[in-house]
């Protein structure tokens, strides 16, 4: 983690994409995250990665449910530079789970985003193949959300289906 | 037997290879089917060189099959190479050879 | 018992040859000529010609039919459309084989060739088509025919290799093989040999060892990627 | 809901050869679907919306139809939504039935397949092939012998464990998680217990760390024992897969002796470890300590030196550096291509930083640099136990934090605080202040980490794991591109994926 | 009858009235028969010792109805034949490969002295021809028709990469393999195997010694021909699941299973035949005539333990790798240790 003095500079330097870019930021303990707004999480991981934070680590999702935006996409950058990381954060609603793909930049994300889109729902825009990846072709819903229960989900199997029909009523 | 029998089965094969040589589109099959002519005729050698006590049928009989190898390893380099380079492997509809 | 094994024999090799002809499928025709060969083989030892016979197997049958087989399977020739092409010529190429058939028939019955009435003398020598007594022709009487064969034989084995060549390796540019001199190299040679067997990273130095990566210049799959199907990208 | 509902129609095939007839049957799916959607939105709350189908299955195999964002409107199935689900099933489960048929894979193979080469051949490796390590799918397009794409099709094995770890109490969620990298349990529970005690703010006792270690070090010798067998059987060579397994066996026992399992034996706490080591343990480590490196060095004569194993692995599945952290590679692999990175040395956790010990590097990046790179670490491995053990402080082996950890078993019966702080903790579980914390520790197979975020009760909000087996795998495509199938069989194996770990 | 068989093959040292000759090939395949089980057990006792682990202990005493319990369950089991598949070739090319490596069985020579049984004398081989070399040979090449077949006919994609991997292996390290009996041939001046052991005998010396080469190139394209490791790339479990047998079961794969081993012990066999001396035993110029087979048996078991130890140890080749080795190594190789042998054998300077 960047002693608050850098993680100050490092803000200040994201800030300076654009006019209210980031939100808000976290520096506790072990964590230091710059929360953005999706829009500008490309440039902003961009300018990070001029600062030495080379390496997005992981990527990954998390629902926030009930609170709105509901969904929060975390980027762990790594950096060997200076041997610590920092953690970029945007939040995007549930009306509008659209966020900007980094696939393109940074080859690392295509499956880590394939697999938020896969819990979560959240589109990755510009995503060269936005499709489920761990889960069936044709589930429906998108499990890993709060709201999903667990349990109590009929599973289609063709053997099941073509033998019983409607056998999960 | 006979060596007339030997010749018999050597001219019904040999004539039957012909056959399929002029009736046949697939070089490679057109390739086969020179064997057959190939190998009648060895029979005939063979059964001559049986016929007459000598073992001169036999080295004729040999180097009939290595000139069939040799003709194989030819031929079929021609087809795979036709195959390769998308030429429609049917002696047919071969026009680029009529130049 | 010369008789029976005859008649097995050569009717198998005039139905096999028959279906080399005429079956419509590449490889069987190509398989039913394995065949007539073996039966061939077969006739050949009843001509007392063991050579001959066993060189007809290892070669024919395990070397050249294997080869048809091969380039069969290789080119996936489809079932070749009989019925196509002009039938006049069918006809006449049908027709070209009776004739044959006729030609060959009036000649040899009505050749008054006497040969062809016996079969030759009844116990042959021992030597007759042993391999020595043909090696010994092939080095003397014929040694110019064969000294003919083995050049062809060069010439065929080139010729193919530069009829059926294309790029090598597993890429344009690459080639891997075991080279003989490679087999007497030290264990571990042109490897990292010096960097895993001396294990001597700086250590905890790593700032001295690392730069920084830039990031890649150009990703590697943007498009391509192994991971992502590109469904989308085409 | 309404905005959305209008981008329905987006995904309609782009591909010229899609028939018109196609064409028509999805405009008029989503044409019911989205005047069901709207009448579901009209009964349901506004959080609640449709529990509609997130697009038609896939019918060009390739067209991403489910990246609809329609898909991001499934809410809470209240009873209506769910009835409405049923409904859905049926006309999903026909359709699927239908679209299965008309399934071409052809269209999933990328770029190359789709030129006019004739001498491609498309084999589908997997998920039932003996050297897939599990139930891997490799899409794979021979020209010859030799690979010119592979795609990798993961998700045969999803457990659903993130869900199911969000349902459990904190420290009831370390079996689970536990389980994801059956190689590497021990890993997965350090991460976990890592960054619920980062959460915690808990301090473990240095004596849990250095148990810690010596069980993670032991597991990574584990691992990589278990990779050397497979892998050399993946190359023909049969018998060390039993040498590499007798070692196993030993480790195994190992663990038996101090946790009660073999695997998954949920020995790390969250604030220690579960019990102090049981006497004779230290001996028997001991015993297995000196005999490891002779084993390795058994190893080696075998392998090492075996010229048709280095012409197997030598300039074989070669990626560069650069490339490799692009994908977001790490671990061994990293370090066989010359990347000097190891968490242990770059962000010390448990105590790791008390150890003396290198970090094995590679020069080329081929698949004998892994190989010879695992063989270092685990000699490496044995060294770090080596020192754990000697130097293995007196003290307890779990916080004293009452709040985070049982108290021990004597005090139950004297202490009224200690009773009432088991009851707690046994029948609802720790509660872990509100935050977010990723802890990463370096696996067998790189970086492993552990998302936590709780939301102050206590049951974990979101867990979730970066595995590293499900990144490395996507620079596989790269690494095998090229390769003869015999290449591509032993690149995989010296990637060590861990299809647990891969799916979770 | 003898006129029929083995005057066509060449020149026999005895005739054995018919019933004799009935009575041989029965008992050339009631033996090989019988060995495959042992053999069978013998490399999984083998290789379990190898490997630090007891091997089959389970199925009799010390495991040693385990081959037959292994046939068996595969003589139980469904026939299974894909759809699609090409039937009659499906059913066809595990027979090809069985009769191919059976009929090279009588070949062996275990003993070129007659035992007199009921005052007749027989040889103990099965066919004893001038031209015995070669027609091990010829059978050698038709048993590449079952692996071809077999993976042709099964119309999956892992049999065919399978079989066209066999058929190139086969036919390229067959040439070195004949190339590399050339020295022994020249030699002995006879294609015949029993010729070839006598020479040794008369010799004193076995073919190994002035025939290292040879001996060498021959073992290995005799791996390379029998698709052991680490040339079993036809098979290639790992790679291509089970090459050209993937999609046989049952009975039929029992037929390729026994025909590996068939091929084994008449590599050993073989081996032995040509290199080790046969039946005579060193420093023993008098054995007694009936031990001679089992001198040959006991000097295959060495041969077969030698081709299983190797597959304890070596791992697999990769396919261009088997390729440039067979062409650009061995075959030489061979043509050089043919030369040599040639200037040995004429002796211009003596």
């Amino acid at each position: 983690m960047p002693d608050l003095a850098a993680f100050e500079r490092l803000v200040g330097i994201v800030g300076a994409v654009g006019d209210d870019a980031v939100v808000t930021t976290h520096h506790r303990g072990r964590r230091a995250e710059i929360q953005v707004r999706p829009d500008v999480i490309g440039e902003t991981l961009e300018r990070l990665r001029s600062q030495g934070y080379t390496h997005l680590m992981s990527l990954h999702a998390l629902d926030y449910y009930p609170d709105e935006p509901r969904f929060g996409v975390l980027y762990e950058l790594l950096s060997y530079e200076h041997q610590d990381r920092v953690a970029v954060k945007v939040r995007v609603p549930l009306s509008a789970p659209r966020v900007p793909s980094v696939t393109p930049k940074w080859p690392t994300a295509s499956f880590q985003e394939r697999e938020a889109f896969d819990m979560f729902g959240i589109v990755f825009e510009g995503h060269p193949d936005m499709r489920r990846i761990l889960l069936p072709e044709d589930y429906l819903g998108h499990p890993q959300r709060r709201d999903f229960p667990i349990g109590g989900e009929p599973i289609l199997f063709t053997g099941n289906e073509q033998r019983n029909p409607g056998w999960w009523k | 037997m006979s060596t007339g029998w030997y010749l018999a089965v050597s001219a019904i094969v040999f004539a039957i290879g012909a056959a399929g040589v002029a009736t046949r589109r697939n070089p490679l099959l057109i390739l086969v089917c020179l064997e057959l002519m190939l190998n009648a005729g060895n029979l005939a050698i063979v059964a001559f060189a049986r016929q007459h006590g000598t073992t001169e049928g036999h080295v004729f009989a040999l180097v009939v099959m290595v000139v069939a190898a040799a003709e194989v390893v030819v031929g079929l380099g021609i087809v795979v190479a036709m195959y390769r380079n998308r030429v429609p492997v049917d002696v047919d509809e071969l026009r680029e050879l009529h130049g | 018992m010369d008789e029976i094994l005859f008649f097995v024999a050569g009717i198998a090799a005039v139905v096999a040859a028959a279906g080399t002809v005429f079956l419509r499928n590449p490889f069987y025709a190509v398989l039913s000529l394995v065949v007539h060969l073996l039966s061939l083989s077969l006739l050949f030892l009843l001509l007392y010609a063991p050579f001959v016979a066993v060189v007809q197997v290892m070669v024919y049958v395990g070397a050249v039919m294997v080869l048809y087989v091969f380039v069969n399977a290789y080119v996936g020739g489809g079932t070749e459309p009989q019925g196509g092409g002009a039938p006049t010529l069918r006809a006449f190429s049908y027709a070209i084989g009776l004739t044959l058939i006729a030609t060959i028939g009036i000649a040899i019955l009505g050749s008054g060739l006497q040969v062809i009435d016996g079969s030759g003398p009844e116990n042959v020598r021992a030597s007759f088509g042993s391999p020595s007594e043909i090696g010994e022709l092939l080095l003397t009487k014929f040694l110019l025919p064969f000294e003919a064969a083995s050049f062809l034989l060069l010439v065929a084995a080139i010729g193919a290799v530069v009829l059926a060549r294309r790029r090598r390796g597993a890429l344009p540019g690459e080639e891997r093989m075991v080279a003989a001199l490679d087999l007497l190299a030290p264990t571990g040679t042109g490897s990292m040999r010096e960097g895993v067997g001396a294990i001597n990273p700086t250590p905890g130095g790593f700032s001295s060892r690392i730069t920084p990566s830039q990031g890649p210049s150009s990703p590697p799959g943007e498009h391509d990627g192994g991971g992502d199907d590109d469904g989308d990208a085409r | 809901m309404s905005s959305d509902d209008d981008k329905r129609d987006g995904p309609v095939p782009e591909d010229g050869s899609a028939a018109s007839a196609d064409r028509e049957h999805d405009s008029d799916a989503s044409t019911t679907e989205r005047e069901r959607g709207a009448r579901v939105a009209d009964e349901t709350s506004a959080t609640t919306p449709s529990a509609s189908t997130p697009g038609q299955p896939d019918e060009g195999g390739g067209r991403s139809t489910s990246a609809d964002p329609e898909g991001a409107s499934t809410g809470a199935p209240t009873a209506t939504a769910l009835k409405e689900r049923e409904e859905d099933w049926e006309t999903i489960a026909k359709r699927y039935r239908a679209d299965e048929a008309t399934i071409d894979f052809s269209s999933q193979l990328g770029a190359v397949a789709t030129q006019d080469e004739t001498e491609l051949l498309t084999i589908n490796m997997g998920p039932h092939h003996p050297a897939t390590h599990g139930v891997l799918r490799l899409l794979t397009t021979l020209e010859g012998e030799v690979i010119r794409d592979v795609k990798p099709i993961i998700g045969y094995l999803h457990t659903g464990i993130e869900k199911t770890a969000e349902d459990k109490a904190y420290w009831k969620a370390i079996p689970v998680v536990e389980r994801m990298d059956y190689l590497a349990y021990y890993f997965n529970a350090m991460a976990y217990c890592g960054a619920v005690e980062d959460l915690l703010g808990v301090e473990v006792p240095k004596r849990a760390q250095y148990l810690r270690v010596i069980h993670l070090e032991l597991n990574r010798i584990m691992s990589h024992l278990v990779w050397l067998g497979t892998t050399m059987l993946d190359l023909g060579a049969i018998s060390i897969l039993w040498y590499a397994f007798r070692e196993r066996e030993t480790v195994l026992d190992l663990f038996e002796y101090s946790s009660g399992q073999r695997m998954h034996t949920r020995y790390f706490q969250i604030g220690g470890v579960a019990d102090d080591i049981p006497a004779g343990w230290a001996d028997k480590l001991q015993r297995f300590l000196d005999e490891m490196p002779t084993r390795l060095d058994q190893y080696e004569a075998m392998l090492s030196k075996n010229e048709i194993i280095l012409q197997r692995l030598k300039d074989v599945g070669v990626l560069d550096a650069e490339s490799l952290q692009a994908w977001g590679v790490s671990g061994p692999l990293l370090r066989a291509a010359g990347v000097p990175w190891d968490l242990r040395k770059a962000q010390p956790y448990s105590s790791y930083d008390d150890f003396d010990f290198k970090i094995p590097v590679g020069t080329v990046g081929d698949n004998y640099d892994r190989y010879a790179v695992r063989i270092a670490e685990m000699r490496e491995s044995v060294k770090i136990i080596q020192q754990a053990l000697d130097g293995l402080p007196e003290g307890p082996v779990i916080t004293g934090d009452r709040k985070v950890a049982l108290p021990p078993r004597h005090e139950l019966a004297t202490s009224m605080e200690a009773l009432i702080h088991h009851f707690k903790l046994v029948t609802e579980g720790m509660r872990v202040p509100e935050g977010e914390s990723y802890y990463p520790i370096e696996g067998p197979r790189g970086e492993l980490g552990c998302f936590v975020r709780s939301d102050g009760s206590s049951k974990p909000a979101r867990v979730h794991m970066r595995d590293p087996s499900f990144v490395n795998l996507q620079a596989f495509g790269d690494m095998a591109r090229g390769e003869y199938i015999a290449d591509m069989i032993a690149t995989l194996a010296c990637l060590d994926p861990l299809l647990g770990g891969i799916d979770r | 009858m003898t006129a029929l068989v083995a005057a066509p093959l060449g020149a026999v040292n005895y005739a054995e009235p018919w019933w004799a000759q009935l009575i041989k090939a029965f008992l050339i395949f009631a033996i090989g028969f019988s060995l495959v089980p042992l053999v069978l057990l013998y490399e999984r006792k083998l290789l379990g010792r190898f490997q630090n682990r007891p091997g089959p202990n389970r199925v009799g005493v010390y495991g040693s109805m385990q081959p037959l319990a292994d046939i068996g369950k595969l003589l139980f089991k469904e026939q299974f034949k894909p759809r699609g598949a090409i039937g009659w070739l499906f059913v066809a090319a595990p027979i090809i490969s069985m009769v191919a490596a059976l009929a090279t069985m009588p070949l062996i020579p275990f003993s070129n002295r007659p035992q007199d049984i009921f005052g007749t004398p027989v040889g103990l081989y099965g066919l004893d021809s001038e031209i015995g070399l070669l027609i091990f040979f010829a059978f050698s090449a038709i048993g590449s028709y079952g692996i071809l077949l077999g993976g042709w006919s099964s119309v999956s994609k892992y049999s065919f990469l399978g079989a066209m991997r066999g058929a190139a292996q086969l036919i390229s390290y067959e040439a070195a393999q004949g190339l590399a009996l050339l020295g022994v041939v020249m030699t002995t001046g006879s294609l015949s195997l029993s010729a070839i052991v006598d020479q040794q005998g008369d010799q004193h010396v076995w073919f190994l010694v002035p025939q290292i080469v040879g001996a060498f190139i021959f073992f290995v394209a005799t791996l390379a021909e029998i698709n052991r490791t680490p040339f079993d790339l036809l098979e290639a479990d790992s790679e291509l699941v089970g090459g050209f047998m993937t999609e046989y079961g049952g009975g039929r794969f029992a037929l390729y299973y026994v025909a590996e081993y068939v091929h084994l012990i008449v590599a050993g066999a073989m081996f032995s035949t040509l290199f080790l001396g046969g039946w005579h035993i060193p420093f023993w110029q008098g054995a007694p005539g009936f031990i001679d087979p089992f001198v040959v048996l006991a000097k295959t078991l060495v041969v077969v333990s030698v081709i299983i130890w190797i597959r304890a140890t070596l791992p697999r080749l990769r396919y261009d790798q088997l390729m440039s080795f067979g062409w650009k190594i061995l075959l030489p190789l061979a043509t050089l240790n043919a030369l040599v042998t040639a200037l040995f054998v004429v002796a211009p300077w003596s």
